[in-house]
């Protein structure tokens, strides 16, 4: 995918680019998911009236480290009649499709490792391996909690791949552009007052495919012990676990990507912009974390085909219909039509669609 | 799910987490702040008053347990039996202070006492010198209203005592 | 690509899951063996006796006075309901009466415990719902209030051997009543704000309305009581049906569910809370002075003949049957514990749905695995 | 020289990997296998300068055909037996060794009208101008999703339970 | 320096194990993989041919886009059949799925 | 006001439909009233426009309006279909009558109604059907005229299943959809006929090439025939006429609204909006004539022993029906559309008195009601007076389109105008029967458990009372001869010359002692008792049979061309030669074929695989030979 950024030869002073920020990223990436781990925990703990982790290091931001030094000296135990190599193999295949969303990602005006004119379609194309690791974990942990974390796992990406690709593509129409850096420049305007209901549709789909509440199904602890995860110790968990954040913070810094204006702001660098906002979004996700209920598998499907992926559709039609017929109006005229679109058509839906109260008939 | 809310339902529960963002948290940092216990506290050890003890054994009796042992002389002496050994097992004592209770002489009490973990299970065992009352090894009100009116006030949630996580 | 939603409930071949028990949310060491097909529930088996400690025997071998600490470890929840159902057995087999002070400090402590109860109930159901952590969180934090006030009554938090025959042990201390009146006062707050974050939630709702019913008729035929009773639609109290210590001069409601669903027995705890708090109100309001305990000998021997005594506890009909044979112990000692016999339905609730229900429903009957294993 | 080393890298691996799809024991590592020369096409893709197509690739073959492989797989684990061969191994064998030396035969003794033009870059404006554009494979387009609903109703209805 | 043919033969590679692999195998899932990699090597030979003859047309890689749709929706039904046939048969052999003969 | 509007009229009432069940269905069901305001309030707009469309077209020269169309289909060098309006005389007419009927209707449904669980359904689709009637009557090409043709037949069926659980409802909504099918294949073969041969689905050109002689003979007889065989479907005409007494099973109103005044009319506006057609073929003339004349005196007969009340009412729509097709077939479009606009007011009137009876007594069995004139006065009095109007008794709106029918059939053909003459007896006597059944005599029980009688609510007596004076004025239209001449014949005189001029005719006279007749043997029968009923039963016992099993006419279609024909003729010859001929020149091949077969079948293993290796080496071996000799 990255032929325009490669020189006609390969080797040369572009490897220097490439392997500092290849470097770079990677750091970054890690320290940003412990952080993150701490402040989630931190966040979370707030909202139920605890402190949370506050040992470890000035606020317990050590906390993480500490936990991934703990994770690394404890014992790698792999099921008697699970399959080893496989085993061993899913937490990498898990984690390196997480990292490698980070390369398109915009975190300043010439901050990206690779501005691919497919970038959005990368990311999509990327992260559905991750679902390979997770099966991977899952059946090759022969246990039946796991092979249920996984099957769940695999049913929510399949389905809620197609309302978020398609809520994406809202924001490429508006955007004109695959690009993410281009995306970003396009946004004079942050999408989310131009797409509010692609937002919605993109955040909910986000959500499930990334395992958070309330579509956590994967390792719905209450359920499944911890789905996938339940046969992995030591430092193969802390590469799982440390996947399942870095999607947590892809995700952040997509949305805020795709719909928050990226790293454009006034006054403060724009680095800074890019991590507040990526805050920002982690946060509602952890908020949302500490406050609802989970949903049941075929509640999740049904969620995915009766209610984003129609939503998802229509919202195409109308932002297309809109770029057709009206390509000169000022895009602030659709702000409050669109937002008008959002609850009619959220409303209506809310009004229609119902997920098995009773019996699961799927 | 049928949204008849529209999405109200969760949108209040959003509204009452966010809102904990701005409340103290009612967490106590334990070895750092602690809290003053119930006055009637059952601590983890059992005081006994040599002076006051006849050696009837009532205790001993009124203990589902079997975890005290008691052994007196057999000749009274001043209306008293003399104790001749008098240990407790505080590994099987269940803290249900029915022998404070039985006991006729106000000779064995609850400690305030709460922090008695031990390395060694031997530690548990309470022969009759480390049961003396100190200074150090209060004794609980626990079945003794007088007593209890003398320790410091329990430090109560409802009162928001918790906040002020006086220390010892 | 959507067959994928298809697949994932196909006939397979049925399949065994041990949930249980040393899993997350059996709520102690409880083990159903589900048979599932894809993650459909064909059928369930509840296996217990993890925790079973012989505690019937151990009365048996216990004065009379011996054995209240020994209920306190029957339904760990609810302590002072269990001396409490055990005392009143011991005073119908023995014909002692009680003061009446202290029957309303036994009043007080019941309904405290019933709320304390219903709080962990509500919570962990939540919990099992997926809530992750919050509600349990919140209304443990209120649990504490009440275990602040028994604390202060008895000196223990969880084991409280409060109670006496004849009586309870010892007098309330002075600060008990204005602590409780300000815990009283800022309750119902409380309850309204878990009401406010859960109550209408869409995805509560969805996964718990109409999901795991139990029938009326079927209720009543396992004998069910409590909670899970009232839930689907049977109006039976202990404290209306057949009144014990002072609860007919109480005006309380007894709240019912309609369609006997998850939903509903999490909507009838909660009611019954803020019942035990209006019953609260009353009994501090009438709470005489006097003495709180009869004379009762040391060591009581009941004439020959034989007792039961029961109380509505938290999670229901909560039973004592003793048979003395004029001894100082009883020579038999029965527990009819509620929810060893709400437990009796679960596989019939839980047969149809899917793991994640089953959780819901199992959530929802709120056991306690030191009275069912005894 | 770059893209040489590229192109024998992932083609050699491509290789393997689609050897170990029809060799290795175990069906589910053999799933992952092709999900490899999957990948390993992708890379293909890519240094044939179509880089839409290789995240399309990506998306579909790896996203979607593997993950529903899998999940098949896993529905029928109590059935699998390992990956064994048929009685026609050998006359297979030799089916698939003359069509490769017939079609190899043709492939080398063509002779290719090669265009030294450099290919075109970015690809993805060019690729919607040939599907959706005037002149281009609208109808085709249009038939697409036919062929696919079709597909997910008979599929739904192949599996449907009674 | 790597040409059209150096593709083509890869091409024909593939396609071939994935000839054996339909032929050979008994599991059912794995022919349909390997009908799954001969299609992807058709799919190289497109591309390449499209690259290497017509690079400013692109008309091989529209195609390739159509041969993945018509994989998806072939695996989509195929292995429909498969858990239809797994469910009435218990097997996924394809030596046994044989009741069609004479 | 810009010619525009017009599409407001059909447009209007769509709006409604797609409002109430988009929105108000979902939302506001437990406020049922909405639906019927929004339906009322877009048939007042379309009122409004419709009136002014008439007073336009009265207006214009040759009395039509041109309203610019849209191109809807345009296929390059072939066809063109344009979405376009029609606006003449007849399309004015037609609406006033659809709109205005299709206005009280859905008012006095706002009370009949009421309590329904189905109430914004029911508005729904009335909102449909008004809107596609509209359609038809506007529409300027026959395509388009079919398609709302067929969205007519669909509300139908829909509004005549209204009340889907009962059996037979659904039935009849069924029955209703398959005969109208029937007629409807004539129609579109005659649609196709005519663009085949024209190249246009234009009404206006296609009338204009028929007036020109350009379309003519055998191929315009055709066409006219099969126009009218879907207008006969329409307009239960006698061989298909059997689905409309089985139709009273929907709701009051609607057959008020549809078997009355607008559906069913349609057929008759069918005719005369295609009326060059048919006008420059003597053959279609004469058919529809005969057959309208035929169906007049034939559906009257067996109203007259019906004892269901709305059946009664069916009846004498197929006769009333029948008289306005004999006069098209007869006279001309004026006349056959003045029937129906004065027809269409008093029969709906007729439906809906039936439809108060039913609300005050739970039955529409004649023979349970009885005196009902004491408990609802106003009923009574607008019953009767449609009654009387229908009769054709003087002044009132009847007299004046039949009279007029039977003076075009009598020039036209004297055995019909007997035929007619007959018939204006029996519908003295029928309609009269029911009068002196339903509202004379004493109570006789209603329905089992219905309380009280009682007059209905004053929504429901409005709309009566408005049509009821509509049903004594509308024929004072033509005295004056003035609605002929918005067709464009006959001539104009004065108001007073035309009303009482008119008695100084013979013919008149003698259709009103006819009439008399009727209500007089009515009254002697069913109100004084002179004479028996049961005693001219029984003297006409196989009459009485004949009519009250409608002529075995649905058993014959059951019998007959089901079982007989279908299964036993047709089937059964087609098997003897299917089992003789060709299975024995098959089977002998086949014998031969499956020798050979057997011998060669082992090679068929059923393994995939092996088949799969013999493609294998079939395209090895071709490609061998490619290179090798090719």
């Amino acid at each position: 995918m990255a032929m325009q950024m490669l020189p006609p030869d390969w080797p040369g002073n572009f490897w220097a680019h490439w392997a500092i920020f290849a470097v770079a990223i990677l750091v970054f990436v890690l320290l940003m998911v412990m952080v993150f781990i701490w402040f989630e925990r931190r966040a979370l703990a707030v909202m139920q009236a605890r402190l949370g982790p506050n040992r470890a290091g000035p606020f317990g931001l050590f906390q993480s480290a500490a936990d991934a030094l703990k994770l690394l000296i404890k014992e790698d135990i792999v099921p008697a009649k699970g399959d080893k190599l496989v085993h061993w193999l899913a937490p990498v295949v898990a984690f390196v499709p997480v990292v490698l969303i980070f390369a398109v990602v915009p975190f300043w005006g010439g901050a990206i490792l690779a501005d691919l004119n497919i970038g959005i379609l990368y990311i999509v194309a990327i992260s559905s391996v991750t679902a390979v690791g997770i099966f991977m974990a899952g059946w090759s942990s022969n246990n039946k909690y796991s092979t249920l974390g996984a099957m769940r796992q695999v049913a929510s990406v399949v389905s809620y791949e197609i309302p978020v690709v398609l809520s994406v593509v809202g924001v490429v129409l508006l955007a004109g552009s695959l690009s993410m850096q281009q995306i970003v420049a396009a946004q004079d305007i942050p999408f989310i007052l131009l797409q509010p209901l692609g937002f919605l549709l993109f955040f909910c789909g986000a959500l499930a495919e990334i395992n958070r509440a309330p579509f956590d199904l994967t390792e719905a602890d209450s359920e499944i012990v911890a789905g996938f995860f339940t046969e992995y110790s030591g430092m193969k968990f802390g590469l799982l676990f440390l996947a399942e954040y870095g999607e947590a913070l892809a995700i952040s810094a997509i949305v805020t990507t795709l719909f928050l204006g990226g790293w454009r702001g006034p006054l403060l660098p724009p680095f800074l912009w890019f991590l507040l906002k990526v805050g920002l979004v982690f946060f509602v996700i952890v908020w949302i974390r500490a406050t609802v209920p989970r949903l049941r598998i075929d509640q999740l499907m049904a969620l995915a085909w009766k209610f984003l992926f129609p939503l998802a559709l229509l919202n195409l039609l109308i932002t297309a219909a809109e770029i057709l017929f009206w390509p000169a109006v000022s895009l602030w005229v659709f702000v409050p039509i669109n937002f008008a679109v959002m609850i009619i058509l959220v409303l209506l839906w809310s009004k229609f669609f119902k997920l098995g109260w009773g019996k699961v008939e799927v | 799910m049928k949204f008849e809310r529209y999405g109200l339902g969760i949108a209040k529960g959003l509204s009452v987490t966010i809102r904990h963002l701005l409340r103290r948290p009612i967490t106590t940092q334990y070895p750092e702040q602690r809290l003053n216990v119930s006055r009637r506290i059952r601590g983890n050890e059992l005081i006994w008053n040599k002076d006051k003890c006849t050696g009837c054994g009532t205790c001993a009796k009124a203990c589902h347990i079997g975890a005290i042992h008691i052994s007196t002389s057999t000749n009274l002496v001043d209306n008293k039996y003399e104790v001749q050994k008098y240990e407790v097992d505080t590994g099987y004592c269940i803290f249900c202070g029915l022998c404070v209770e039985a006991c006729p002489f106000e000779a064995l009490f609850l400690s305030y006492d709460y922090e008695c973990a031990r390395y060694r299970r031997n530690d548990l065992f309470q022969d009759r010198e480390k049961m003396v009352e100190t200074s150090e090894r209060k004794v609980s009100g626990y079945f003794y209203p007088g007593r209890a009116a003398k320790l410091p006030r329990q430090s109560l949630l409802v009162d928001n005592d918790r906040g002020k996580r006086n220390g010892r | 690509m959507a067959t994928s939603t298809k697949e994932i409930v196909i006939n397979t071949e049925p399949f065994v899951v041990n949930i249980g028990p040393a899993h997350p949310s059996t709520h102690g060491v409880f083990r159903m063996r589900t048979t599932l097909d894809g993650e459909v529930i064909v059928d369930m088996e509840p296996v217990f006796g993890y925790l079973h400690r012989g505690l019937e025997k151990l009365a048996e071998e216990r004065t009379y006075t011996q054995v209240i600490p020994l209920t306190d470890r029957l339904d760990y929840l609810a302590s002072m309901s269990n001396n409490l159902a055990y005392c009143l057995a011991v005073e119908k087999l023995a014909g002692i009466a009680v003061p009446e002070r202290a029957e309303y400090i036994r009043v007080i402590m019941a309904e405290l415990q019933r709320v304390a109860s219903h709080l962990i109930a509500v919570g962990a159901f939540l919990n099992d719902c997926g809530a992750f952590m919050t509600p349990i969180l919140y209304m443990l934090r209120e649990r504490e209030r009440i275990l602040d006030l028994f604390d202060m009554v008895c000196g223990q938090r969880l084991t409280y051997n409060y109670m006496r025959v004849g009586g309870v042990s010892q007098d309330v201390p002075d600060e008990f009543i204005p602590a409780l009146k300000k815990f009283l006062k800022e309750m119902p707050g409380w309850i309204d704000e878990y009401e406010r974050l859960l109550k209408e939630n869409e995805i509560l709702l969805a996964r718990s309305k109409g999901v795991g019913i139990l029938s009326r008729g079927l209720a009543i035929n396992i004998g069910a009581s409590g909670p899970v009773l009232r839930a689907s639609g049977v109006p039976w109290d202990i404290r209306r049906a057949d009144p014990y210590s002072v609860y007919d001069r109480f005006e309380f409601d007894i709240p019912v569910g309609l369609a006997g669903d998850c939903y509903d027995r999490y909507r009838v705890r909660v009611e019954e809370m803020r019942q035990s708090l209006r019953i609260l109100r009353q009994a501090i309001k009438g709470l005489p002075r006097g003495q709180v305990r009869s004379e009762v000998p040391h060591l009581i021997r009941p004439p020959i003949g034989e007792a039961y005594g029961h109380l509505e506890g938290p999670r229901g009909e909560l039973g004592f049957y003793l048979v003395s044979d004029g001894s100082i112990a009883p020579y038999r000692f029965h527990v009819r514990a509620p929810t060893f016999i709400n437990l009796t339905a679960l596989a019939d609730m839980m047969r149809g749905w899917k793991i994640a229900d089953a959780i819901l429903i199992f959530g929802s009957i709120d056991i306690c695995m030191g009275e069912v294993d005894r | 020289m770059g893209a040489s080393v590229a192109f024998w890298v992932l083609a050699s691996i491509a290789v393997l990997a689609a050897l170990a799809v029809v060799l290795v024991r175990d069906v589910f590592r053999a799933a992952l296998s092709l999900i490899l020369c999957f990948l390993m096409v992708a890379g293909l893709y890519i240094t044939l300068s179509a880089d839409f197509l290789a995240a399309v690739q990506i998306l579909v073959y790896v996203g979607a055909i593997s993950v529903l492989i899998i999940l098949a797989i896993m529905l029928t684990r109590e059935v699998q037996r390992g990956s064994p061969s048929n009685r026609f191994r050998l006359p297979a064998f030799f089916v698939a060794v003359l069509f490769f030396a017939g079609i190899g035969y043709a492939m080398l003794n063509t002779p290719w009208q090669i265009s030294s033009t450099p290919p075109l870059e970015p690809t993805t404006p060019a690729i919607a101008g040939l599907l959706f554009g005037e002149g281009g494979f609208i109808l085709p387009v249009e038939i697409a999703p036919l062929l696919l609903l079709a597909a997910i109703i008979g599929a739904i209805v192949l599996v449907r339970e009674k | 320096m790597v040409g059209l043919e150096h593709y083509l033969i890869l091409s024909a590679v593939l396609f071939s194990i994935g000839l054996y692999g339909a032929l050979a195998k008994r599991n059912a899932i794995i022919i349909l993989m390997s009908i799954e990699l001969m299609l992807n090597a058709v799919n190289i030979a497109m591309v390449a041919f499209s690259r290497y003859i017509v690079p400013l047309m692109l008309t091989g890689q529209v195609f390739a886009i159509f041969i993945m749709v018509v994989a998806a929706a072939e695996v989509a039904v195929g292995l429909a059949i498969i858990i239809a046939i797994y469910r009435h048969r218990e097997t996924i052999d394809a030596t046994k799925i044989d009741l069609m003969k004479w | 006001m810009p010619s525009e509007l017009v599409w407001l009229i059909f447009l209007l009432p769509l709006f409604s439909f797609v409002i109430i069940s988009l929105f108000f269905r979902p939302f506001l069901n437990n406020r049922p009233k909405l639906g019927g305001y929004i339906t009322i309030a877009a048939l007042l707009g379309s009122l409004g426009l419709s009136i002014w469309a008439l007073f336009e077209v009265m207006a214009a020269p040759g009395h039509s309006i041109p309203i610019p169309d849209i191109n809807w289909v345009v296929i390059e060098g072939g066809l063109t279909i344009h979405l376009g309006l029609i606006l003449d005389s007849l399309t004015a007419v037609m609406l006033l009558v659809v709109i205005i009927v299709s206005l009280m209707v859905q008012i006095y449904s706002q009370g009949y109604m009421k309590g329904d669980p189905g109430y914004h359904r029911y508005y729904a689709f009335m909102s449909l059907f008004t809107a596609s009637m509209l359609g038809l009557v506007l529409a300027d090409n026959l395509l388009f005229v079919y398609v709302f043709w067929e969205m007519v037949g669909l509300c139908s069926y829909l509004l005549i299943g209204f009340w889907f659980h009962r059996p037979e409802a659904a039935n009849a909504a069924k029955k209703a959809f398959i005969v109208t099918r029937l007629g409807d294949f004539g129609f579109l073969a005659a649609i196709l006929l005519l663009y085949f041969n024209t190249g246009t689905f234009d009404i206006g050109q296609l009338n204009t090439l028929a007036a020109g002689g350009a379309l003519a003979g055998t191929v315009l007889t055709w066409a006219a025939i099969g126009i009218f065989a879907g207008a006969a479907g329409k307009s239960a005409q006698f061989p298909l006429h059997v689905w409309l007494p089985d139709a009273m099973e929907g709701p009051t109103p609607v057959s008020a609204l549809i078997h009355a005044a607008t559906m069913v009319a349609a057929g008759v506006f069918l005719v005369a909006r295609t009326f060059p057609l048919f006008a420059h073929s003597m053959e279609a003339m004469t058919t529809v004539a005969v057959i309208g004349g035929f169906t007049a005196i034939f559906a009257a007969t067996m109203g007259l022993v019906m004892t269901d009340i709305k059946r009664v009412l069916a009846y004498s729509t197929i006769s009333q029906l029948g008289y306005m097709m004999l006069g098209l077939g007869t006279g001309g479009v004026a006349i056959g559309i003045f029937h129906l606009f004065n027809h269409a007011f008093f029969k709906a009137l007729l439906f809906l008195g039936a439809g108060s009876v039913n609300h005050a007594t739970g039955t529409f069995d004649m023979r349970r009601m009885g005196g009902l004139r004491r408990f609802m006065p106003w009923t009574y009095a607008t019953f009767l007076i449609a009654s009387i109007s229908i009769a054709g008794i003087w002044p009132l709106a009847g007299f004046w389109s039949k009279d007029e029918i039977l003076v075009s059939a009598l020039q036209a053909q004297p055995i019909l105008f007997y035929l007619a003459m007959i018939t204006v007896f029996m519908t003295a006597f029928y309609m009269f029967r029911v009068v002196f059944m339903t509202f004379g005599g004493d109570y006789r029980g209603g329905e089992e458990g219905h309380g009280k009688p009682h007059e209905s609510p004053a929504v429901m007596v409005m709309p009566m009372v408005v049509l009821a004076i509509l049903a004594v004025v509308s024929g004072f239209w033509n005295v004056t001869g003035q609605f002929g001449a918005l067709f464009g014949h006959g001539h104009t005189q004065g108001f007073a010359e035309g009303f009482f001029g008119i008695l100084t005719h013979a013919l008149p006279w003698i259709s009103l002692i006819l009439a008399g007749l009727g209500i007089l043997l009515a009254y002697a029968i069913y109100s004084a008792r002179w004479l028996s009923a049961e005693r001219i039963g029984a003297m006409f016992k196989p009459l009485y049979t004949l009519f009250l099993r409608k002529y075995w006419l649905d058993e014959l279609y059951e019998q007959v061309i089901v079982r007989l024909v279908l299964l036993k003729g047709l089937f059964a010859a087609f098997q003897a030669v299917d089992s003789y001929g060709v299975d024995g020149a098959v089977n002998g091949l086949a014998k031969g074929v499956m020798a050979s077969g057997k011998a060669i079948r082992r090679a068929h293993s059923g393994q995939l695989q092996l088949y799969g290796l013999f493609i294998g080496i079939g395209i090895i071996v071709i490609l061998a030979c490619f290179y090798l000799f090719g």
